[in-house]
């Protein structure tokens, strides 16, 4: 039932920012975040809510929403982002803006929690459509292609997914297990190893486009370059994870077969976007795509996690999502603002800015060093479970993985080293407001907590991930 | 106790109260429209009484017409097309006190379509349908409206030949006019055959598939938009049901005759009707577009040929109808005196008016089959249904026609979100009669997509119920 | 036979002249006289009271009506029809058409229906026969009709009541400028 | 004995011709008189079959189709007038514009 408020009340907020008044949109939105973050906190406590409903009882679909050890700490996320997104936004950009991300708000729920794959993928579709129309309406000129190609691409995929879903419940009643979208029903099912392969790809394709994972990463720089700042910070920090996060919940119980198959190529794929999104990373002038790009580096991070395919992998991947949408998110409004003050996102526009800013300066420097993995932030502790799970499985990726996290550092600190330090060429700036300096200390200090103190996700995580693999565990799929 | 027929009676008595209120009333009266709606209501209702009876199906007439749960549904379905194209054309002056008889003839045309089982009756209730709206294409008196009305007539004379001739062969192959008492075992194959294949072209060309599709843009376009919403939603709904009707009753067995070449013209449909309405400028020719590849995805509830099709295809027809209301009524309002509307009229709809923006909206995402909206629910069920009936091929069309459909449908919707360059012009009028129509559709619309499970299991009731045949 | 080769070969040639002639008046005639040779066909197949119907009802009143009409609007006018580029198309239809129908005539030729030896029953197509049927079990069909023939009737009141002339509204472009 | 599969060869080769007729023409009251003769050819099949099966079914159905005919003269005459009508006006208006 708790869950169900959680999705009510961003909802509830939605239809309330249609029928107030323009000017207090942004306090229901603030209001509703803050009670959302609320929520979740009572949930913590909770720990296990669930509900379980009959929704359309001729197709065995049920509306059935858990928070376990996967997805407490990614609604804990998106709650947290939420509100910050909400803080940052614009107090002009009118009602319709609050209202799609509320909406987005409730589908991000909807999604993290489901653990019905109707609902799943019902929430999986619906959160495309309040991007889409942010990007739309409140992004650069290039903002309507840029929603065009999220909105296709990411269709693309998700309609083969759903042939998928719906191939899924089909084999399970053939098999004689009667129609159900379960996800803990449908895992460890007995079908041919085509039929599996194709299925395995239908889903694998449409995650990676919403992660994105390299090379289907297309829309990826026009809607992270011509979206607003906290838009952005949304997109990267909590929907780019439910790609990763559907492959874990939703692949890793059904097609441990297909992992086990494809486990080379997949390591070869993710690995090539490892070394491609650092590299393209490095080439870009727009500190904005460099950011994005390094994000992209991250999510072959994460994948490389997974399809390490050991159980230390899989928790490294479950905690860097948490860490990295914290940081990225954080990294992405900082930008924002540095945007917002100079009019440029080019680097070589600006230098010496820390002098006018400094304590916009160090709230860079904290996100960037969080991103590239320092040692005491939870970036560090997520890559290193990562590849302590490469090196159990193949050592190779172990190697170019941490040759990789080098080249990370080189990137995100030139832009650093560019932006802020050296002499001041460019026209002082303002520095943060003591309002925005309000929910960046939050922000920061519960990056600094799950950094030196990883285990309160990880310790809550592994029950959970042992409980959704064990069919995996099982057939000796986990070490 | 049953009423069995008197859903059609009471249309036809309805027919001649309308009429009489046009006689007696002043000629620009508003009375007909009242009555025209009553006897909807009326029927309505008799329906639903007739649903809750035991008694059902019942053959009637010697096996002419089978009143059965399947018919009853389409009852419905063609009550709530008629009742939506009345009120959103409710009393316009440029169509007529004639508009609600018209549409009253027209929709018994549809009902005798759901409950026909013999081909005298098949032929009756395709030509009531398509008389009246004959009539009402060319009704407009300007010239587009009449140059739609003559192709409509044109083409609708063709089929409708194609359709006799391939029922005449039939009726020789197997010397009965009833669906049920066809044999297919029995017949004269070549003949049969024959037969076969040139009725369910004569079908197919009223329902609008690719490659029997030409006439149905120009047609919709032209026609005045209540009209055109009445073609897009009922003439479907009438034409769909015919189809399975006479398929599912007559050649159940042998679906290998035509479940394979059905199949193929479905997906050509869904793909071919989706990338055309890619390219279209007009509002109203991106809707014909769009039913024509909704025509596609019916097809696929009848070429997957089992109890789930059926189902499915019943379910989506609720759906789709809601959409193309929905759609055409924003169309209505924001064209006001004018009879169509293209895409570079819709810009700044979102600042001119909200509402209008986010109901065509939700018409749109439902068409384009975006969960949380009817239209996904439908396409759902179907992927089941061509899933359970062993077509993978047939999911992987209706996905890829609907991928290419969003994008169709997507286009008018970031029109509409964007600013428009001029000054908008006056304010856009929302007549009572519209409103509640687009307002329903669009609950309904989104009512279908967050709880389906009572439709559903209707249109499961009705479906089984037809399967013991 | 040569009886029925004789009707067929007028049939047919009435019917070719419907398609092939300049002028819709001279349709029209061929068309009639394909009519009536249908309707000297239903006599031979023991269909009088179609017979009569077809000659009172196509002949009498429907090819009456067409001519009315033909004449009422191409009276005078050389009703050239304008060369269109869609007459490659055209061409290629109407020989698949042919193709069709020389297919099916011959389907219907060389694969005959089960005839019934008996004699014919009594009042087999007569008046009476008819009359029996349609005033009987099939009486909705004829309710049909009549429904139609209304439709008919309401359709030509609606297409050619007067009308004021209604100036077409102005785009949106006009009234903005 | 009337040769009953030849009169539906005869009924194919009409309905044949009238389809060339609706798709090759441009006329449309030629274009309506070939659907008309489609019609025909159909009925002519039906009471053909009608005398094989010795059963009034066929009959009735020609009889149905001959009625419904009528109707469907009666509308598509009424439209094909008025869009006569209507681009005979339609000269004049462009006339007249023209010259004022």
């Amino acid at each position: 039932m708790f869950l169900v408020w959680l999705m009510a009340v961003p909802l509830a907020g939605a239809i309330a920012t249609l029928i107030a008044p323009k000017e207090v949109s942004k306090a229901i939105a603030a209001i509703t975040s803050l009670v959302g973050l609320v929520g979740y906190a009572g949930l913590l406590f909770i720990s296990r809510a669930g509900i379980d409903w009959a929704w359309i009882p001729q197709w065995g679909i049920r509306f059935h929403l858990v928070s376990d050890g996967l997805s407490l700490f990614l609604l804990g996320l998106s709650a947290v982002l939420f509100v910050v997104a909400v803080f940052a936004s614009d107090a002009h950009a009118g009602r319709a803006y609050y209202f799609w991300l509320l909406v987005l708000s409730f589908s991000v729920v909807g999604l993290f929690a489901a653990v019905d794959l109707f609902v799943f993928y019902v929430f999986w579709e619906v959160l495309l459509i309040p991007v889409f129309f942010l990007l739309t309406g409140w992004s650069g000129e290039r903002g309507k292609k840029a929603a065009m190609k999220w909105l296709i691409m990411n269709l693309v995929g998700s309609f083969f997914m759903l042939v998928g879903v719906v191939a899924l419940a089909v084999i399970h009643n053939q098999n004689g297990g009667g129609l159900t979208f379960e996800i803990s029903q449908l895992s460890g099912m007995s079908m041919s190893a085509g039929v599996a392969s194709w299925l395995f790809f239908a889903f694998l394709v449409a995650f990676a486009i919403k992660a994105p994972l390299w090379p289907l990463h297309g829309w990826m720089p026009d809607a992270y370059g011509e979206s607003p700042a906290p838009v952005t910070a949304i997109i990267s920090g909590v929907l780019s994870k439910a790609g990763i996060y559907g492959i874990l919940r939703v692949m890793i119980p059904i097609f441990m077969p297909q992992f086990r198959e494809y486990q080379t190529l997949l390591l070869i794929v993710a690995t090539a976007g490892l070394v491609y999104g650092a590299l393209m990373a490095l080439r870009q002038q727009d500190m904005k795509m460099v950011t994005a790009y390094g994000s992209l580096s991250h999510m072959a991070m994460m994948a490389l996690g997974i399809f390490s395919l050991t159980s230390v992998g899989l928790l490294g991947t479950t905690f860097y999502m948490v860490a990295h949408g914290l940081m990225v998110g954080g990294l992405f409004l900082v930008l924002g603002m540095l945007e917002n003050r100079t009019g440029t996102r080019t680097i070589q526009d600006m230098a010496g800015l820390n002098r006018s800013a400094p304590r916009l300066a160090a709230y860079f420097l904290f996100f960037v060093l969080g991103t590239l993995g320092l040692p005491g932030l939870p970036g560090f502790a997520g890559e290193y479970m990562i590849i302590q799970g490469l090196i159990a499985s193949h050592v190779v990726f172990a190697v170019i993985a941490g040759f990789i996290l080098i080249v990370a550092a080189w990137y995100m600190l030139r832009v650093f080293q560019a932006v802020m330090q050296g002499p001041a060429r460019t026209t002082a700036i303002k520095d943060l407001w003591s309002r925005q300096v309000a929910w960046l200390v939050p922000l920061a200090g519960l990056v600094i907590l799950i950094g030196i103190w990883p285990a309160g996700i990880t310790a809550h995580a592994v029950p959970s991930l042992y409980h959704a693999m064990h069919f995996a565990l099982g057939k000796g799929g986990v070490h | 106790m049953t009423y069995a027929l008197w859903p059609e009676y009471s249309v036809v008595i309805g027919v001649f109260v309308t009429m009489i209120a046009v006689m007696v009333f002043n000629r620009r009266s508003i009375q007909a429209y009242w009555v025209g709606l009553a006897t909807i209501v009326v029927s309505g209702i008799i329906t639903i009484a007739d649903w809750s009876s035991k008694s059902l199906p019942v053959a009637l007439y010697g096996h002419a017409v089978t009143v059965d749960a399947f018919s009853l549904v389409v009852n419905g379905l063609v009550l709530v097309a008629a009742a939506g194209a009345l009120m959103i054309g409710w009393n316009d002056k440029r169509y007529g006190p004639d508009f609600p008889v018209l549409v009253l003839l027209a929709l018994l045309g549809m009902m005798v379509l759901g409950l026909a089982n013999n081909f005298v009756v098949l032929f009756i209730g395709i030509e009531l349908l398509s008389l009246p709206l004959y009539i009402l294409a060319a009704s407009r008196g300007t010239g587009e409206s009449g140059e739609a009305g003559l192709k409509y007539l044109l083409l609708g004379a063709f089929s409708s030949g194609i359709l006799l001739f391939g029922l005449a062969l039939l009726y020789g192959a197997s010397g009965t006019l009833v669906f049920t008492h066809l044999d297919p075992a029995h017949m004269i194959l070549p003949l049969a055959g024959a037969g076969l294949a040139l009725t369910v072209v004569g079908l197919v060309f009223k329902l609008g598939i690719v490659p029997f599709h030409m006439w149905i843009p120009d047609v919709y376009e032209g026609s005045p938009l209540p009209v055109t919403t009445y073609m897009a939603f009922g003439t479907k709904v009438g034409a769909a049901a015919i189809l399975m009707r006479f398929l599912f009753f007559g050649f159940s067995l042998d679906a290998g005759w035509w479940g394979p070449a059905l199949g193929y013209l479905a997906v050509l449909t869904m793909v071919v009707g989706n990338l055309l309405a890619l390219a279209q400028k007009d509002l109203k020719r991106l809707l014909a577009y769009s039913g024509i590849a909704n025509a596609g995805y019916l097809l696929v509830g009848i070429s997957a040929h089992n109890m789930f099709g059926a189902r499915a295809l019943l379910f989506y027809l609720l759906p789709y109808g809601l959409a193309v209301l929905a759609a055409f009524a924003v169309i209505q309002f924001v064209a006001g005196e004018r009879d169509s509307l293209s895409l570079d009229d819709l810009t700044g709809l979102a600042y001119r008016s909200p509402w209008l923006a986010a109901f065509l909206t939700v018409a749109m995402l439902s068409l384009a089959g975006i969960p949380l909206t009817g239209g996904f629910v439908g396409k759902f069920y179907l992927i089941q249904a061509a899933l359970f009936a062993n077509q993978p091929g047939l999911a992987i069309g209706l996905v890829v026609g609907a991928m290419v459909g969003l994008a169709a449908y997507v286009r008018p919707l970031q029109r509409a979100f964007s600013k428009a360059a001029g000054e908008s012009s006056e304010p856009i009028r929302w007549p009572v009669a519209g409103s509640i129509v687009l307002v329903v559709a669009v609950v309904a619309t989104i009512g279908l997509g967050v709880y389906p499970a009572p439709v559903v299991h209707i249109v499961n009731h009705s479906a089984a119920f037809y399967w013991l045949h | 036979m040569i009886g029925f080769v004789i009707l067929a070969i007028i049939a047919l040639g009435g019917g070719i002249g419907v398609i092939v002639a300049r002028q819709p008046v001279h349709s029209a005639l061929f068309l009639i006289m394909n009519i009536l040779a249908l309707a000297i066909f239903y006599i031979l197949l023991s269909a009088e009271f179609l017979a009569a119907a077809q000659v009172i009802v196509y002949a009498g009143a429907i090819m009456v009506l067409f001519l009315f009409v033909v004449t009422l609007l191409t009276a005078g006018k050389d009703d050239r029809e304008p060369k269109e580029n869609l007459a490659g198309q055209r061409l290629t239809a109407g020989i698949l058409a042919v193709l069709v129908g020389g297919g099916l005539a011959v389907v219907g030729v060389l694969y005959p229906s089960r005839a019934i030896g008996l004699g014919l029953p009594h009042n087999f197509g007569n008046l009476r026969g008819m009359g029996v049927t349609l005033w009987g079990p099939d009486f909705i069909y004829l309710a049909a009709v009549a429904l139609m023939l209304l439709t008919a009737a309401v359709g030509v009141l609606v297409l050619n009541r007067p009308r004021r002339q209604v100036k077409p509204a102005p785009r949106l472009e006009e009234r903005e400028s | 004995m009337i040769p009953l599969n030849w009169i539906v060869g005869l009924g194919a080769a009409l309905f044949a011709i009238g389809a060339v007729g609706v798709m090759v023409r441009k006329n449309p009251l030629i274009m309506f008189m070939a659907a008309e003769m489609m019609w025909n050819a159909a009925a002519l099949v039906f009471v053909a079959y009608a005398r094989s099966f010795h059963a009034m079914s066929g009959q009735v159905m020609a009889f149905i189709i001959i009625g419904t005919a009528a109707a469907e003269v009666g509308i598509g005459l009424a439209i094909i007038v008025s869009v006569y009508h209507h681009r005979h006006r339609l000269d004049i208006d462009e006339v007249s514009q023209l010259k004022g």
